[in-house]
């Protein structure tokens, strides 16, 4: 290993070229003509939707491509030998000691088999660096340095018995462990909410700052990597679109891609909808999941013909919870739901069809919420048929007339989703709850798996038709920031219960109740120096 | 590797001869009431012995009797026991343990003597080493009912069979049913012809191909019922020898001749007997060892045989014929099943090819071998079944044919076959009786409502060290003799 | 995870219970009854009536239910109808020799498939793989009583090398055991070990998908640590439950490979009873193959939840 | 370059595709194909192959070669009849068990417990030893047994994907039951439900072959392979071809099926395989 000063070149990336290559022929390009250099304590933030290619730079740099994919094309060189032509022996020397990797989710990366301690000792003992008591010391100090707590008993646990949070920092110590010279971060927080987020990322910043570790960090939030790079590439479609300091793309972007991504962190947009008398009303529901904790505790609320109510709250805090027992799928054992002057059944099967037909769902995940197997004319097609008994004839000319309505091509029609991207699905999604021309619609994270740009389309979708057809949102979310620019009305949950509540603007100003200032504070924002503000601010 | 060789060779003593036996079960015992397999009197008749033994052309030789007489009218029956042999356990054997031994296959008894012993009315001791059997009718040739293999002398007041007491010249060293007998040589053996060996070691291989293996691989020494189509291969083999015994082993198709039932029909059952193929029934079945059958049940080997009779030749024109005038139009049931026999089913399957061709249109259903005998055979209209050879030619037609008889499986009635049987049962003149059987049998050929398309050879096969192995009249291994008679070679 | 163990305890003696419930009905259908069965020749309509009565038929079905399981519970399994022995005297050899080639062939057979699947799915679709993978399948797709006397064939009539006859007595010593069941236990190996083999290799190339599998190399491991350490204990569930049913199967099964190597097992002696109608002995080989059957699954579940941290140690 | 439905399709599920092919062919045109009637003697027994007799004459004097096709008939129609019963009953059981949820579906898993708590060759042959070997109470037998091992396959499927937002979808807006299993899980489960199909088609096979060992197979003078393998064994030992043919035809079958299996798995797997 060379000695570590600060500036030294470590890693030298040029013309990276990358590509599919099947049994069947070639396939696409994934990375294409990307160069840029590391030197020794520097991080450089990749930021780019998804599909840019990050995790498949993030990955070369290790010698290591996914099944399929192979580099074509430029160099990678560390210390300046190139990765390319090492042999698999030196390329597996060069893992752990040289560049190591944190995944976006830790509870995904580690062995559900083995100790924690075991997997962060694994790759000094592995590689022959430490004895297995040494390698248990340092892991122990890493432990504590990430301010894991009891750090001398946390190693023992398996992955399942700690925390998210937790778990993201015990793998960057695994990371860690046999000191690389570059860390490569792959959106090692997106899987985290807002509040865990900050410290997760907090400990970041403190173990490379610590011990001059050079770093790659991928993600998709332009904010998070502000706190934390002092270099940007934003890649788009596998090339690079722009690159040069975290100052200078933050504050003066110069390409018109990277200026919409800046942008959209700024945008604002209120919306205000006139009474005209209740649409729905829940008054002290209570639910839970068979006998064990309540998920749903005296939760009231009321929405009206318009309105947008989102609910926020940490994960787990009951929020799909509540959208299930309005559903019917999670009988409520106590309150009542009453939507248009009617009594909700607490069971589905016990609601007529057209109460069902009123209330319509989106789901979070587009790739699990729509039948593979079927074409879009059918999972369209077939609440048209359904609630209103139409033609053949009648529900294809419905179905394009939806499609047109979502944006998208009609000749899509008897595509299956397996050929749509992400955003489509999820207007096909949308596209099927508007078949039942419903008076409600309730958005379960309709945003989060997709990334910003493609997310911030979906979102002005959602409201041109609010504008056109008048239909009432409930809009679960855990996205502070989507709050505040699509909702009128807000319901903060934390462990089932409802903290907070109001107009958007009385719960989003002081005074704040104090949960929802703390998720307030953990929004990151587009300043460099958020994060030390926010951790000043809670050392306080 | 010529048989009578061997009658030459003087025996041996001592070693021990491994036997590989089929037809042994694990539901067998050692209860000589229960033995109804190969492995039951192969390995029995190490330890028990019988008063009256089958020799040579199936002659009543002496055993535990030393001899015997009939009262004149042939009803009564005296037997003069061999004095001064001793049973395992130290007892003399007495006129008082023959007549409890014979009893126990006679009245209430599962023992598989109790149908020819029904004959007998009483059995009485007449003596230290006498007995007198009373018999309900005449009849000239009882000894050879003695012989049957069930009846073994064990002590009187016998009734645990799981530590088995007899004469024979071993004693058990280990029993486990359809697994292995193993005896060792009784050293107060009275008898000095015999009982060569100092032990035997039997085991119970009931797959052919198994058993064959292990003749060949040199685990045994000597193994029973060899796959005809296997046979050759021995023959020809350097260090083995087949012993070819043909023995009134025969195949019987049964033909239900109640009243009413199709079989009654005369020329339905001559279109069967023109239209079946003995000859390949002989060559594929048996691979050639066997003779075809006249549909009587006395083999070729019987003093008794009629020889003048001409075999029934395969003749589907003739079977045509008496099938048109029969007027039968529907279809034969053949019901067979492979506990029967092995190629059971396959002889039944050669009979329907055979028929088809005579116009007779034939089913075959095969039945599983669980309940085959129980609940199929003397009760389906045609059956597939077998026999095997019985000391005396009246005693074949009495068991199979007699009127009323309990496994006269074809229900055949016919009153002058009844009359023939039952002069030939009264009959002392051997030449008289003759002239009766041929009778008889010549009847039968005609009339009898069966098949009887085949007999079978025994097959057994040994390496060179046995010696002692030769063709028997009745059953394979020196009727079951082998570890008595027989003797291994240096 | 004390509870969820105490859960599958509980379970396996309900299906125990039901089981036997399902085998004493079952022999009550088999054609003839008892009485007739042990007369056999002898059985007038008088006869069988008093055996009737002196056996206890006469008595309703539950009541004689409850009877046998309350013996059976004290290890009387009753007598054989067709040699007076006590059932349990005859099962108990029996028993011990099918368990002992069971297990012979289970120690062979279980550690070679689970080598052979790890190293079939280290060198996934290489020479090594496709070449095991077919000679596997070849061995599962030919009658078992096939592969057996090819064995018998060559290995021991032709080259003499085994005996043909695993005719196995209780002096033996365990050497001549051993080698009396060599061809037996191979026969079994090779129809086992196909199944065991394919489902390690399966299982292991599932898990090998999973993100952790990905980190695992990242963190510059080689391919075979990679394999043993980090995906084979996470395939570990359905491997076991494969090995128990195999192991089920080698115990209660192999009525085909007795038969050709004249091996005295229990599967022989309830082929023996079925057709002799000896309803005791029917009954108490049916209660001990299921008994082994539950047994061995739950001993795989027990060790698939022991194997999984996740069940073993609560959050 | 093969391609069927526009997939690409590798050389071993190819040569599986021939040989199943092949074999179909063989069953559906046997009696126009084979030489011979399937159960007449032509000559002697265990007669040489020659060019009238391709493959030689069994035990009776039959035609080995015109057997086989007859008995590829016997063989694949019966085990292909008990894999679609058994696919019929496992999967409408398994289904309404996972969807059903509730005492149903403990009601019928603890069932199929039991049975599979049974040593399945025994239980089949104590059952025909009671029923006859009837081909029906055989089939029925058969698919029977092997219908527990498919319901419990059809209902974790069914659990599976009972639990995907799709079929949630469908719940809510009303739809039935029969709606539901049959457009929203059926056609997705048909992936490994068809390559479990093919792995217990072929079980089913060696299956009726043991049976037979034991006599309790298909009855004379109909030929199927497991049987023939059982007539010929004893000719074993005289280095005779014959029990190689119907074996070789059982492990050929099994081996084509198997490679399709193999492919339709992988195929299946695809949309898994992409990690992290
Ligand atoms: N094994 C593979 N074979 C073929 N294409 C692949 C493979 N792995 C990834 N891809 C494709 O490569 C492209 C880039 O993938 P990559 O994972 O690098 O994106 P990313 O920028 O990290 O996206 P995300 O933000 O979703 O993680 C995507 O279009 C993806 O579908
Ligand atoms: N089917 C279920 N059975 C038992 N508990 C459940 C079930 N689904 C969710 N829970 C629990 O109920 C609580 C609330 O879950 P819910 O899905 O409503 O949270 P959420 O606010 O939507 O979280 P997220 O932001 O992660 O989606 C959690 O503790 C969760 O573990
Ligand atoms: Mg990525
Ligand atoms: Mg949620």
């Amino acid at each position: 290993m060379t000695e570590r000063t600060k500036g030294d070149l470590v890693l030298d990336v040029s013309q990276l070229r990358i590509e599919v290559r099947t049994d069947a022929g070639p396939g696409p390009v994934l990375v294409d003509d990307v160069s840029f250099t590391l030197r020794r304590g520097e991080v450089l933030g990749l930021i780019g939707e998804s599909g840019a290619g990050k995790s498949t730079i993030g990955l070369a740099v290790l010698g290591y491509t996914r099944a399929n994919c192979f580099i074509t094309g430029g160099s990678l060189r560390f210390h300046g030998r190139d990765i390319r032509t090492m042999s698999a022996a030196e390329r597996r020397a060069l893992r752990g000691p040289g560049v190591a990797y944190i995944a976006q989710s830790a509870a995904a990366s580690f062995n559900p088999a083995h100790t924690i301690l075991q997997q962060v000792c694994e790759i000094p003992i592995q590689q022959g660096l430490l004895s297995p008591a040494a390698a248990r010391s340092r892991a122990i100090g890493l432990f504590r340095e990430l301010d894991l707590p009891n750090p001398e008993q946390f190693g023992d646990r398996y992955p399942h018995q700690v925390s998210g949070g937790q778990l993201q920092r015990a793998m960057a110590a695994m990371a860690m462990a046999a000191r690389p010279d570059i860390l490569i971060f792959d959106e090692p927080t997106t899987a985290l909410d807002v509040t865990t987020q900050v410290e997760v990322l907090a400990s970041f910043r403190k173990l490379i700052r610590e011990h001059g570790t050079s770093a790659i960090y991928i993600t998709h939030d332009l904010a998070v990597v502000a706190q934390i790079a002092d270099e940007i590439m934003v890649l788009r479609q596998g090339r690079m679109v722009e690159h040069g300091t975290a100052d200078a793309i933050l504050h003066h972007p110069q390409q018109d891609y990277t200026r919409r991504l800046v942008a959209e962190r700024f945008e604002a947009h209120g919306h205000h909808a006139q009474d005209s008398g209740a649409l729905l009303e829940l008054r002290h529901v209570v639910a839970s999941y068979a006998s064990l904790l309540r998920v749903v505790n005296d939760v009231s609320l009321r929405i009206q013909r318009g309105d947008t109510l989102a609910v926020v709250g940490e994960s787990g805090s009951g929020k799909s919870s509540l959208a299930r027992v309005i559903m019917g799928l999670l009988p409520r054992e106590a309150g009542d739901i009453r939507f248009r002057d009617e009594m909700l059944a607490s069971r589905l099967k016990d609601r007529t069809r057209e109460q069902l037909r009123r209330v319509q769902m989106i789901y979070q995940s587009p790739d699990v919420a729509l039948n593979p197997n079927q074409t879009l004319l059918q999972i369209i097609g077939r609440p048209v048929q359904f609630y209103f008994r139409r033609s053949r004839a009648e529900v294809r000319a419905r179905v394009l007339e939806l499609l047109a309505m979502m944006d998208l091509p009609a000749d899509y029609i008897d595509r299956k989703p397996g050929a749509l991207s992400g955003g489509q699905k999820q207007r096909v999604g949308i596209a099927r709850a508007l078949a039942a021309e419903p008076d409600l619609i309730i958005c379960d994270e309709v945003t989060s798996a997709l990334d910003q740009l493609v997310g911030e389309e979906i979102l002005k979708l959602l409201k041109r038709l609010q504008e056109e057809l008048g239909i009432a949102y409930l809009f679960i979310t855990h996205d502070l920031g989507t709050v505040k620019r699509i909702a009128n009305k807000v319901a903060v949950m934390l462990k089932g219960e409802m903290v907070d509540g109001g107009e958007t603007e009385a719960v989003f100003a002081p005074p704040y109740h104090p949960y929802t200032q703390l998720l307030l504070s953990s929004v990151p924002e587009m300043r460099s120096d958020w994060l030390d503000g926010v951790l000043a601010g809670r050392a306080g | 590797a010529t048989e009578d060789a061997h009658a030459a060779e003087t025996p041996r003593r001592g070693g021990t001869m491994r036997l590989g036996i089929g037809g042994g079960s694990t539901t067998d015992s050692l209860d000589p009431a229960t033995w109804n397999d190969s492995v039951g009197t192969t390995g029995g008749f190490a330890f028990f012995e019988p008063l009256i033994e089958t020799g040579a052309g199936n002659a009543a030789q002496p055993g535990l009797a030393a001899s015997w007489e009939a009262k004149p009218g042939a009803t009564e029956w005296v037997f003069n026991l061999q004095k001064g042999v001793t049973f395992h356990n130290g007892k003399t054997f007495t006129a008082d343990d023959a007549v409890y031994s014979i009893n126990l296959h006679r009245g209430k008894t599962k023992s598989g003597a109790a149908g020819v012993f029904s004959a007998i009315m009483d059995v009485k001791k007449t003596g230290d080493n006498q007995i007198t059997i009373s018999l309900k009718a005449a009849d000239g040739e009882f000894p050879a009912v003695l012989t049957d293999y069930h009846c073994r002398m064990v002590p009187e007041g016998t009734t645990d069979f799981t530590k088995p007491v007899g004469t024979g010249a071993f004693t058990v060293a280990g029993y486990q049913p359809g697994v292995r007998v193993h005896g060792t040589r009784n050293p107060n053996y009275w008898r000095k012809d015999r009982g060569f060996l100092d032990a035997f070691d039997l085991t119970v291989i009931n797959d052919s191909t198994a058993r064959l293996n292990a003749l060949m691989s040199g685990q045994v020494d000597t193994i029973n019922r060899v796959d005809a189509k296997v046979a050759n291969l021995i023959k020809a083999k350097k260090g083995y020898e087949l012993v070819v015994s043909p023995g009134g082993w025969h195949t019987v198709v049964s033909l239900m001749q109640d009243k009413g039932a199709m079989f009654e029909n005369h020329d339905l059952r001559l279109a069967m007997k023109y239209g079946i193929d003995r000859e390949q029934v002989v060559k594929t079945l048996m691979g050639g060892y066997g003779s075809v059958g006249f549909d009587h049940p006395i083999p070729r080997g019987d003093a008794n045989f009629n020889t003048a009779l001409k075999p029934i030749a395969h003749d589907p024109d003739k079977a045509k014929f008496h099938l048109k005038k029969s007027g039968f139009a529907g279809t034969v049931t053949i019901q067979s099943s492979d506990a029967a026999f092995n190629g059971a089913v396959d002889m039944a399957t050669l009979f329907q090819g055979n028929l088809a061709k005579a116009g007779l249109k034939v089913d075959v259903k095969k039945e599983p071998a669980d309940g085959f005998w129980s609940n199929v055979w003397l009760k389906g209209a045609c059956v597939v079944s077998y026999w095997a050879g019985r000391t005396t030619a009246t005693q074949m037609l009495d068991v199979g044919y007699g009127p009323g008889a309990p496994w006269n499986e074809s229900h055949y009635q016919n009153p002058k076959f009844t009359a023939l049987l039952n002069a030939a049962r009264a009959e002392l003149d051997a030449g008289k009786r003759k002239s009766i059987l041929f009778e008889a049998q010549a009847l039968m050929s005609d009339d009898v409502a069966a098949l009887i398309p085949a007999f079978r050879n025994s097959l057994d096969a040994h390496n060179g060290k046995v010696g002692g192995l030769v063709p028997a009249s009745l059953s394979d291994m020196d009727n079951s003799a082998i570890t008595v008679r027989g003797w291994m070679k240096a | 995870m004390l509870r969820l163990v105490m859960l599958r305890l509980a379970f396996g003696a309900m299906t125990v219970l039901a089981a036997s419930v399902l085998i004493f009905a079952g022999t009550e259908l088999l054609p003839g009854d008892l009485a007739t069965a042990i007369l056999q020749n002898s059985a007038t309509p008088e006869n069988v009536a008093e055996m009737r009565a002196q056996l206890g038929l006469d008595r309703p079905a539950p009541v004689r239910y409850a009877e046998w399981i309350s013996h059976a519970a004290q290890g009387d399994l009753g007598i054989s109808l067709s040699n007076q022995h006590p059932v349990a005297e005859e099962l108990a050899p029996r028993l011990r020799n099918s368990f002992f080639l069971a297990a012979f062939a289970a120690c062979v057979s279980v550690p070679l498939a689970v080598l052979l699947g790890l190293l079939a799915a280290i060198y996934q679709n290489s020479w090594y793989d496709r070449a095991v993978n077919f000679i596997t399948l070849l061995t599962i797709s030919v009658p078992e009583y096939l592969v057996g006397y090819l064995l018998v064939k060559y290995l021991s009539v032709r080259w003499g090398l085994f005996p043909s006859l695993a005719n196995v007595a209780p002096e033996n010593t365990l050497l001549e055991r051993l080698d009396l069941t060599f061809l037996p236990m191979l026969t079994l190996v090779l129809v086992v070990v196909a199944h065991m083999m394919r489902m390690t290799r399966a299982s292991v190339l599932n898990i090998m998908a999973s993100p952790y599998i990905e980190m695992a190399f990242l963190k510059g491991l080689t391919k075979s640590r990679v394999v043993v350490r980090h995906a084979f204990p996470n395939a570990l569930a359905p491997i076991i439950s494969v090995i128990a049913l195999n192991l089920a199967y080698l115990i209660v099964g192999v009525v085909v490979v007795e038969a050709v190597f004249v091996y005295p097992g229990l599967g022989q002696l309830l082929v023996d009873a079925v057709a002799k109608h000896d309803l005791p002995v029917v009954q108490a080989c049916g209660l001990i193959f299921a008994c082994v059957f539950i047994l061995l699954n739950l001993l795989a579940d027990i060790m698939a939840i022991l194997s999984n941290p996740r069940l073993r140690r609560a959050r | 370059m093969v391609k069927l439905f526009g997939q690409r399709v590798p050389l071993p599920a190819l040569i599986g595709l021939l040989i199943i092919v092949a074999n179909l062919l063989a069953a559906a045109f046997a009696p126009w194909i084979a030489p011979f009637p399937e159960a007449d003697v032509v000559g002697d027994a265990w007669a040489e192959a020659d060019a009238t007799y391709w493959l030689g004459l069994d035990n009776l004097g039959r035609d080995i070669f015109s057997r086989l096709l007859y008995g590829a008939r016997m063989s694949i129609g019966l085990s292909l009849l008990i894999t679609v019963l058994s696919f019929t009953i496992g999967v409408i059981g398994g289904f309404t068990a996972a969807i059903g949820k509730g005492w149903i579906d403990a009601a019928l898993s603890r069932f199929v417990d039991l049975i599979l708590a049974m040593p399945t060759l025994i239980f089949a042959f104590v059952v025909l030893s009671v029923m006859g070997t009837d081909l029906a109470v055989l089939v029925v037998t058969l698919a029977c047994l092997d219908s527990v091992k498919v319901f419990r396959l059809a209902r974790a499927l069914a659990v599976n994907i009972g639990a995907l937002e799709y079929v949630e979808v469908a719940r809510v807006r009303g739809e039935g039951l029969w709606w539901v299993i049959t457009r929203e899980i059926l056609p997705n489960a048909l992936a490994p439900l068809i390559a479990e199909f093919g792995l217990r088609f072929t079980f089913a096979f060696l299956f009726v072959a043991a049976l037979s060992f034991l006599g309790l197979g298909v009855q004379p003078p109909a030929a199927d392979w497991g049987s023939m393998v059982r007539d010929y064994r004893d000719v074993i030992a005289l280095d005779s071809p014959a029990p190689f043919y119907p074996a070789g035809a059982i492990a050929l079958l099994t081996i084509g099926v198997n490679f399709v299996v193999d492919w339709l798995l992988a195929l299946h797997a695809r949309g898994y395989g992409e990690g992290a």
